[in-house]
């Protein structure tokens, strides 16, 4: 569009501001829109719900190398976020009221190119996802990426799903009670959902996605006396979640009815004395080739502290079920791990709107700390 | 609405009492009720003393002070006070509606000694206040237990889905046991 | 609604919360919205762009004794607000995307109940609203309130003419090169724009609304030398701007075109000196009944710094072209005044967002500061 | 976009160089160039002298760096770098458009001692970044001056109006002459 010359439309005329030729070592400049660079698996996704104007929520990309913000995709009312297996797609749950706060309310979701951040589709859902902090089983894939599951709150809680490949509304299931899209990832015809009395709910899709059946686990937690944080750490079929009390729960997915593994504590009795908690909005990250996962730690924690930042960031060895380190907290309320070698841990800050990078190949060793980013970001995801 | 977190230390708190599990209150889970602050006779002869009961006396005020994070029914209470937005306690600001959908808590009330169970109504419409955020997250549970959850706008019922601000209404005194 | 119970519904079941008897101290509430209070002479009307979330801009509504908020109307997507002459509404001048930053956009005046305030009536207009900061004159009534102006910029400059009586959209007239609204007081069939050639342009409605006649003032301004801060403070059919430099200009838009009256300094030779120039967003405020001007003035000014806050607050004898009092500047980048008797200056500083009052009925009396108020405002207007 | 004022002090600039007039440059009233900092030699006995060195050295850093506000084609920019944003220096962020109206300031480039023409052209669509906000007034002028005007969205005229951040593309070299 400008090559020497800018056209500037204003008050009926039309000005040529600069003809000139050049003469100086600077080039004249092509204006262009970039797309994404290719990814690297330190690529990072967090979602901003912004809550003083939540209606213009927003998920930024940050280079978690860097930490420079490489791009946004605008997620609408409370909009959750979610990629395709193949990272190709940036799937969002939104809604948009016709006249911002008024109106008539368009439920959608929208589909954005993940490399060019253009919109590829908008497909139309009933007007129902949950206005909720972002975070991660608001909105999910089947394991092959075809169906798309929504939470719904009105407040009744329910699931939308969505058939990506024919780009429509399938169907909406009544989840009463559960909350929250947890995907195996060996089948990729069923999702479960946390239950309040202490169970999952397996429902079974047939092959247009509409419920076939749904099994409940048996009862494994108590939401009264110790619930769990429904942000879990996913590998393969198992879902690893931790409780507000600092205990570990593993829970496996990918049968008619989920199958959850012993629980075990987080914290000796003399750390339990100290009150240390996990916290947070994310509380628990998880890096799969090494077997550990890291979790976000209080201390002076009770009840009523359970989204309190972290004093310090442990590190346990999942099958061993053991402590192996621990590190400085950074106030992080939300936890995410990159996969594959050379593993690194973030560390969010909702509080402080900082976001810092350990080296996770060994012992957690801290790299960096940047920011601000974002208002209220609850959620963040790695490549 | 109820998603504040974290901006807010909670203060001044005793121990959780819950009400009976087997009551319809148990299923909002467990409820807090405020503090009572012994204040200290006043040592005219210490200074860090004197301090001391200076900050509890004001901590006491905030109890009674409905435009405070620290007023007695905010015992459970995560959003923008109605009180800082041209509302009252029980009152939405002009040109908002009540909300459809509530979640309830369970305060006590220092001045006379019980526990009310306190109504937590968004007022919704328009924008967003963004003025007074307090944050309390005792009792507070994930979404699948939907009626003490607090991530979530509270206003999703209404016509216009915009969370203005929040009250909190006496609705009843609780039945208390001890947790 | 509520009387001893609440009715949840959630997750499909009606759960009654409570239904005890009262038996404590504090009675049951009964759950109401509240109209406005009847208006004092101090109630002020704060609008904020919110730059970071313009779709999402909103109008406070303080009382300026007690500098409690009272009141919020929504603008949205960088709206303009002004009152009636009567104050019985809220008019606004904005657009709703249908899609929050996409779909179509609708350009509409959206009409508010100043007591309730309840969205009495949209009207829709082309969607040309002027996409920018708050200020006095983006939108204003005829003094008889029959007929509403909008400035417009596509960039093109024009004003769409609304009859608020017949509830319609009437016109959209071209003001190439001109910018803002200033209306008269004795007569409402026109309005006057100040142009960059350094005149007014006065336009002449016909009984419909329309452009009847347009009529240019002699030149009274230098753009490029000294520019003329387009908010300026009225009393009836007069307008006195201050310029960037600091000099005083009054105009009359009474006649068929403007006149305006011979341009005097703030300034001594001193003070030119040392760099004191008015700054800000709205810089002057008048007081009619004492004939007193206040102005935001900063030192050590040059070009480029004609939106620098206060470092002073200065008072002139408009009659006397004489400065009376000089006060501490709080930051104040947008000065207002109410009107009548005891009055009281405001001074709201945007960087700061605290919002200071001066008694005025003698010298300026700072009496109080208070504060946050709005992430961006830029106009401050009195009941 | 051109609207953030008085967030960033302006520093380190000289008096203004007006275009001639009688070009239709003119037209878009006094544009400004940036500065020529001239660096003290480095007098190692002198510890005061030393770190005013070091701050003007670092001073002069920024006028290369185009994520400071700082950056010489910055010079009448008012809104949100882009190179903050996943933009570069003359590249929108993946996702948004090139504005299609702009506004254009004359900047003064330290390294080769000429004054260019810049559009400082708005990227449109989604949300705002609202990362590395920097102002400058010199030059701008109330709205009945639009081309020279900064409390307004650049992005009006796009089929979004959403502004994203501003871009700085060298358009041309300044005819300059004495203001």
């Amino acid at each position: 569009m400008l090559a020497g010359k800018i056209r500037k439309i204003f008050a009926g005329a039309i000005i040529v501001a600069a003809s000139c030729h050049v003469q100086g070592e600077v080039p004249i400049d092509k204006l262009t829109v970039l797309n994404l660079p290719p990814a690297s698996p330190y690529r990072l996704y967090l979602s901003d719900m912004v809550i003083s104007h939540f209606v213009d929520s927003k998920l930024m990309i940050i280079d978690g190398e860097s930490l420079n913000v490489i791009g946004h995709v605008a997620l609408g009312m409370t909009g959750h976020a979610t990629l395709t297996p193949d990272r190709s797609e940036i799937l969002v749950s939104t809604a948009y009221m016709t006249k911002l706060n008024r109106g008539e309310r368009i439920g959608q979701m929208d589909v954005w190119d993940a490399t060019t951040l253009k919109l590829k589709a908008e497909i139309n859902v009933p007007p129902k996802h949950s206005q909720s902090f972002p975070y991660r089983g608001k909105i999910r894939t089947s394991a092959d990426g075809r169906m798309v599951f929504m939470q719904n709150s009105t407040p009744a809680s329910s699931v939308t799903v969505v058939d990506r490949v024919a780009g429509k509304f399938v169907t909406e299931i009544a989840t009463p009670g559960c909350w929250m899209i947890y995907v195996p990832q060996s089948v990729s015809d069923r999702f479960s959902t946390m239950c309040g009395d202490g169970t999952m709910l397996t429902v079974k899709l047939d092959a247009e996605g509409k419920a076939l059946e749904r099994k409940k686990s048996a009862k494994f937690f108590d939401a009264d006396d110790d619930a769990l944080f429904t942000s879990g750490a996913q590998a393969d079929d198992n879902y690893t979640f931790v409780s507000f009390k600092g205990n570990v729960q593993t829970v496996n997915v990918a049968g008619d009815a989920a199958v959850a593994e012993a629980p075990w504590p987080l914290a000796t009795a003399a750390d339990v004395k100290a009150g240390w908690r996990p916290g947070g909005y994310q509380p628990v990250a998880l890096h799969e080739k090494s077997g550990r996962i890291f979790v976000a730690m209080h201390a002076k924690g009770k009840e009523g502290s359970h989204k309190n930042p972290a004093k310090e960031i442990w590190a346990f060895d999942l099958a061993g079920k053991k402590r192996i380190d621990r590190a400085p907290g950074h106030h992080a309320t939300v936890i995410a791990a990159s996969r594959g070698d050379a593993p690194k841990v973030f560390a969010y800050s909702t509080d402080k709107s900082t976001l810092s990078v350990f080296n996770a190949t060994g012992k957690l060793k801290h790299l960096k700390t940047a920011g601000p980013f974002a208002e209220f970001a609850t959620q963040l995801d790695v490549q | 609405m109820q998603w504040f977190d974290n901006f807010f230390e909670t203060r001044s708190r005793r121990a959780a009492q819950s009400i009976s599990r087997r009551s319809a209150v148990a299923r909002l889970g467990k409820m807090l009720v405020g503090t009572a602050i012994l204040l200290p006779v006043l040592p005219f002869d210490r200074v860090g003393r004197a301090i001391a009961a200076e900050k509890a006396a004001k901590a006491k005020d905030k109890r009674n002070d409905d435009t405070a994070c620290e007023y007695w029914r905010y015992c459970a209470l995560d959003g923008f006070l109605c009180t800082c937005c041209g509302g009252t306690i029980s009152s939405c600001p002009p040109g908002t509606e009540v909300s459809k959908v509530t979640w309830v808590g369970t305060c006590h009330n220092p001045n006379d000694g019980k526990d009310y169970l306190i109504s937590y109504n968004d007022c919704c419409g328009g924008v967003t206040c963004n003025r007074c955020g307090c944050n309390f997250n005792e009792g507070e549970r994930p979404g699948y237990r939907m009626g003490v959850h607090n991530d979530i706008n509270w206003c999703m019922a209404n016509s216009s889905n915009s969370y203005h601000c929040t009250v909190a209404a006496v609705v009843g005194t609780a039945e208390k046991t001890k947790g």
